[in-house]
């Protein structure tokens, strides 16, 4: 199987609909004339038109509001987000009516959406610019979320995404693009609500997903080399979300600690650790833990903010203070 | 120029007959909200009547509509069965939406009425997207997007009006200005006063102002709007001067406008009595027409609501329908 | 003590404010000449002008961030938006700005900022108007949420959140602007941070805020008629978030369910359910429990709307299914 | 007119020295991005230097100036410390924001210099607030609020000359048009053109187009418009036409533009040279002292590279600082 990076997964998933249903089509700031801020669209405009892959006014309420528009038309549109930040000043149009539509008119409308947006920090980008909203959105009902950590979820994933009748946010860490993994040639889908095992191990259960699936195998690595055997488990899809194979792997390693690098108060590590204390709460020798960012908003000193996401030996140190393994 | 060298007396009927039935139905929702058989947030359209049936007279079966929480007026203008509108203001099962939408959120697809949205100004946006949708397929769809002078205030206006003239999109942008927002007067909501149109200009989307209770002139200023939309020239805007006879929502106390200025609007500028009038000035329908009218729409919502009412309740099954397409 | 409603407590600390401190002003839709949507402000814009009770175009990021600058400049803009729902419409104004000025300035800027909001469901108004985002907005640090059950604590907590020099969201439920109880006319405030226990009982714990606690309050009736006596705790501030009082009890109790009117999945309850049972996990007989609406959009119909929101019967219910007590 | 009529030579050295030190430090933060000192986003306003420069030089110390994440020119010219700025960009605790802020929140409060606002737009509502903050206080403070081409889709815009000019608020909206929103052409993003000025009309905002090239231009413009707005007449709208020499942060291609243009526009515009070109011709000031500016500033941005290579990081318990104030 050829080797490829992340950015290069998704151009392919997107070239591949834009060649395959022209009903697809991509919106975006700066996706055409500059090529995408993340390069992911680079050479796009020329190959496809300005039609298809169209250059929008920075206006984040009116591009998702649009994309909605001609979702319900019956076309697919794929915006980009430049980044899940910016997200907030069109989360109205995505809660509001993407999400709800399909409910609200009892199934006449359907919103065949995809928001691909850019997630998380690690970029030196300061406060406004490193968040994780994407816990947020899978809260709403009527909305799906995608966060893939690999070239193979990546392509895998966003095909699901763009067959979905719904709207999906299809949230990409900036830190992962560059990632190489091996991608089929055949065609192959990776379907929502299917957590995957990365790493076996016996002793101890890490769920997680997107940039914290590297975090978690590295503290896994480490805790290998004193006889502790972590099971990392990527979550792949926060809505749906895939218990059952946490609650599964728990039952056998009795431990577990949920990492996502999203601030710790209210984040969505918490719903997956209630979700799965509920379930597993016999097999549980100490309570579900959590390693989350910091409640701080990012700084932009890099000391400062390396040392506000979790890292590996947090997660060493969390489970050593939760489990004494 | 009398009315009937314009427009078949047919047509004329119909005009009437829809401004009635929408008077008419709007009246019994006010009842029936004092019954409590319709609950929620109740925004009637008495006193518009003739900007929603005028300006979709002009569309095609196959354009889009879409409008705001104000919406039983272009529901209706837009041929949605009234037994099926009055059954989804009971929160019944045989409702548009099976009861889940109510009074804010009417949709019929099939007609091309895509909503009913309660969020000031998000339907814009939504307006902007059915046309491109319609641009790129190269259909020659207009979109007509009613919107109150409340919404101009919001971004999504400003993002919308841009998008669409950019990219020369097919949408009417239909202003009701009822010169209220609740019960914000334009001229303290907007800094350029109580005439919306010229801000179209910064746009370059051509606009006009009309009377809004004089459904001729809607339909007229419409048909044009329409016409030019439809050629591909991008989008046009039309500024309808309107008042709304009752309150914001049934439950306004009305405290911030004179009962005086009310009762004016309702007697010199009811749409309906005006048209009326005119009409039998006009001798092109007579009184015992008009009078079958309205007895026929009398009992057309007689049987909406008698619809609702005999309605089953949707199924607590139903709770968990159409969250999520299949 | 005299007995007011809700609705005349916190008018008569929003009276309080603009009395006593000129550099109080009040912004909103409707707050003047319409007497304020859910007449909160009734006859304001007489008493004290229109200099300090603002009507303002419909513009919620407008509103937000135009409060949000005149508290930078050192003014104390006590906002209404009409309701959370909106809210969503001037979330970036909060989130990027309002929020991380303090932050991002090392201390230069101070935003004292009180949004009061009208939250949640039961009123017939579906899923654009029925919505709970309080949860959201305790999520984001540099924000402080208080969510008052009765007249006591809306004034109590809305005198810390005007002295408070940050950014606060005061969410005021649209069902309890008519519950009466007893105000003192001695000067009080409530603190942030500081969970009250509304019953005792020694048998279980019911963790809850807003209207929710009048639902717990009634479980907790009918549970009494069966020998199970429910501790209710009222959080009153999400954050602050005090789980320590809930901790407490539940060392006495050894059972919990928090009770919550939001959607489900990614709740705020997933948050107080995570934090207690790390806590409490060796005090625990069973999983924290969580009763939220279900995951879907608020339905208009009555019957269905009720159905989608926690009723005491399925707080019971779930006490049985977690606990067999 | 000559230069020497209007101004005194103190205050024309004085501009060219702050358009000066920001092309000089500007021109360092890009090597020291090179190197690393610097991370994340760098935007540099190279090529927009008259902007700031001829426009803050209008302003009272105690008048606020806002903008967005393109920030360092705006900061300089309003008397920020070279030091402290280059520390915060070093991410250094003597920076202004003790490294949390970075080179897209700069502030100081001490000069009324109110941010660095990295949200496309944000910094608007926000220059709304403080101006009503002043006019309710009864201060003629006036705040000056910076923003680029790409900001006018955003509904932000729209919203805030909306509320500036119906509450009639001192803010000076200052549109740096360079043309440019990252990699879109202006005429790319808004239905009216390249010339936004004439959108302001919407909101009976005065409004005029200028050379931002230009320093005294700008200056003359800001003075103006300063005085206005501060008599309480409501806000003034200027567009200064300008160019970014470099690309929008420095990672960006710049595939979107013609090497030409650029060229063209740094040998025929730009800001500084053709400044003191005009002022040597008029010889107000001589070729050596104009020499020793640039010495002078030279040594400005070493030192302010020394001082925050040499100061401490930020301690990690900073970290936690701030976050809420008490
Ligand atoms: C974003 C948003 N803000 C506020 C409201 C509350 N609200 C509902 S209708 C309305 C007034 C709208 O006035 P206008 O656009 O003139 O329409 P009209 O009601 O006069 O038809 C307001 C403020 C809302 N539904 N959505
Ligand atoms: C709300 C939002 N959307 C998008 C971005 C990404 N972005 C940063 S700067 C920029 C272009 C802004 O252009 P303009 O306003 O003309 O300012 P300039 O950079 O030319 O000075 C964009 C799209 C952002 N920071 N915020
Ligand atoms: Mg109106
Ligand atoms: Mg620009």
């Amino acid at each position: 199987m050829p080797e490829i990076i992340t950015r290069e997964a998704i151009r392919l998933g997107l070239q591949e609909a834009l060649e395959s249903d022209d009903r697809v089509f991509l919106m975006g700031e700066d996706i055409g004339a500059y090529q995408g801020s993340y390069a992911v669209t680079k050479g796009f405009l020329e190959q496809y038109g300005d039609e298809r892959v169209r250059d929008c006014p920075i206006a984040e309420s009116g591009i998702i509001g649009a994309a909605t528009g001609a979702a319900m038309a019956g076309m697919r549109p794929i915006v980009e987000m430049m980044t899940i930040n910016f997200m907030l000043l069109g989360i109205d149009q995505v809660v509001n009516h993407a999400a709800k539509l399909s409910y609200m008119s009892n199934g006449q409308i359907q919103v065949p959406l995809v928001i691909r947006a850019v997630t998380g920090g690690g970029g030196r980008l300061a406060a406004t610019h490193s968040q994780n909203f994407e816990g947020w959105f899978a809260s709403v009902p009527g909305v799906k979320v995608a966060v893939p950590s690999d070239p193979y979820d990546a392509l895998g994933l966003l095909r699901t995404a763009i067959a979905d009748p719904n709207p999906v946010i299809f949230a990409e860490h900036s830190m992962l693009y560059g990632r190489r993994g091996e991608v089929p040639e055949e065609p192959y889908v990776v379907p929502f609500g299917e957590a995957i095992v990365r790493r076996e191990g016996a002793d101890v259960t890490l769920a997680t997903y997107g940039r914290m699936v590297y975090t978690s195998l590295e503290a896994a690595e480490t805790l290998s080399t004193r006889g502790i055997e972590a099971e990392v488990i990527d979550l792949r899809t926060l809505n749906p979300l895939d218990t059952d194979t946490v609650v599964q792997s728990v039952r056998k390693t009795n431990r577990v600690l949920v990492v996502e690098e999203n601030w710790r108060t209210g984040a969505f590590s918490a719903e997956i650790a209630s979700a799965v204390h509920e379930e597993a709460f016999d097999d549980l020798d100490g309570p579900v833990g959590r390693v989350n960012g910091f409640d701080v908003p990012a700084p932009y000193n890099a000391k400062l903010e390396d040392a506000s996401i979790p890292t590996a030996e947090r997660i060493i140190e969390e489970l050593e203070r939760l489990y004494n393994p | 120029m009398t009315i009937a060298e314009t427009l078949d007396k047919t047509l004329i009927a119909d005009l009437y007959r829809q401004m009635q039935l929408i008077r008419v139905f709007e009246e019994r929702c006010n009842v029936e909200y004092q019954r409590q058989n319709i609950k929620g947030f109740l925004h009637l359209y008495v006193g518009e009547e003739a900007v929603a049936v005028g300006a979709i007279s002009a569309l095609r079966e196959d354009d889009y509509v879409i409008t705001s929480y104000r919406d039983h007026g272009h529901a209706l203008a837009r041929g949605m069965e009234p037994n099926v509108v009055m059954a989804e203001l009971f929160g019944k099962a045989t409702g548009s939406s099976g009861g889940k939408g109510g009074s804010m959120h009417l949709f019929d697809v099939s007609r091309g009425f895509m909503g009913g949205h309660a969020i000031v100004a998000g339907q814009l946006p939504l307006a902007v997207g059915l046309a491109l949708a319609a641009k790129i397929r190269k259909e020659d769809k207009v979109v007509m997007c009613f919107f109150g002078d409340g919404a101009v205030a919001e971004g999504e206006f400003h993002e919308s009006l841009n998008f669409a003239s950019l990219w020369k999109l097919p949408v009417v942008f239909l202003l009701e200005n009822n010169l209220y927002g609740m019960g914000t007067q334009v001229e303290r909501a907007r800094a350029g006063g109580r005439d919306i149109f010229t801000a179209a200009e910064a746009y370059s989307i051509p606009a006009l102002q009309i009377n809004g209770q004089d459904v001729l002139e809607v339909r007229e200023a419409a048909v044009e709007a329409v016409q030019k939309v439809r050629s591909g020239e991008g989008p046009a805007f039309v500024e309808a001067m309107t008042y709304r006879f009752r309150g914001h929502s049934v439950a306004d106390p009305q405290a911030y406008r004179e009962r005086d200025e009310v009762d004016e609007w309702r007697s010199q500028n009811d749409p309906i009595n005006n048209f009326r009038n005119a009409i039998l000035a006009q001798e092109i329908i007579e009184e015992t027409e008009f009078e079958g009218i309205d007895k026929q729409v009398t009992e057309v919502v007689d049987e909406a609501v008698r619809f609702a009412e005999e309605s089953p309740e949707p199924s607590i099954d139903s709770l968990f329908d159409n969250i999520y397409a299949e």
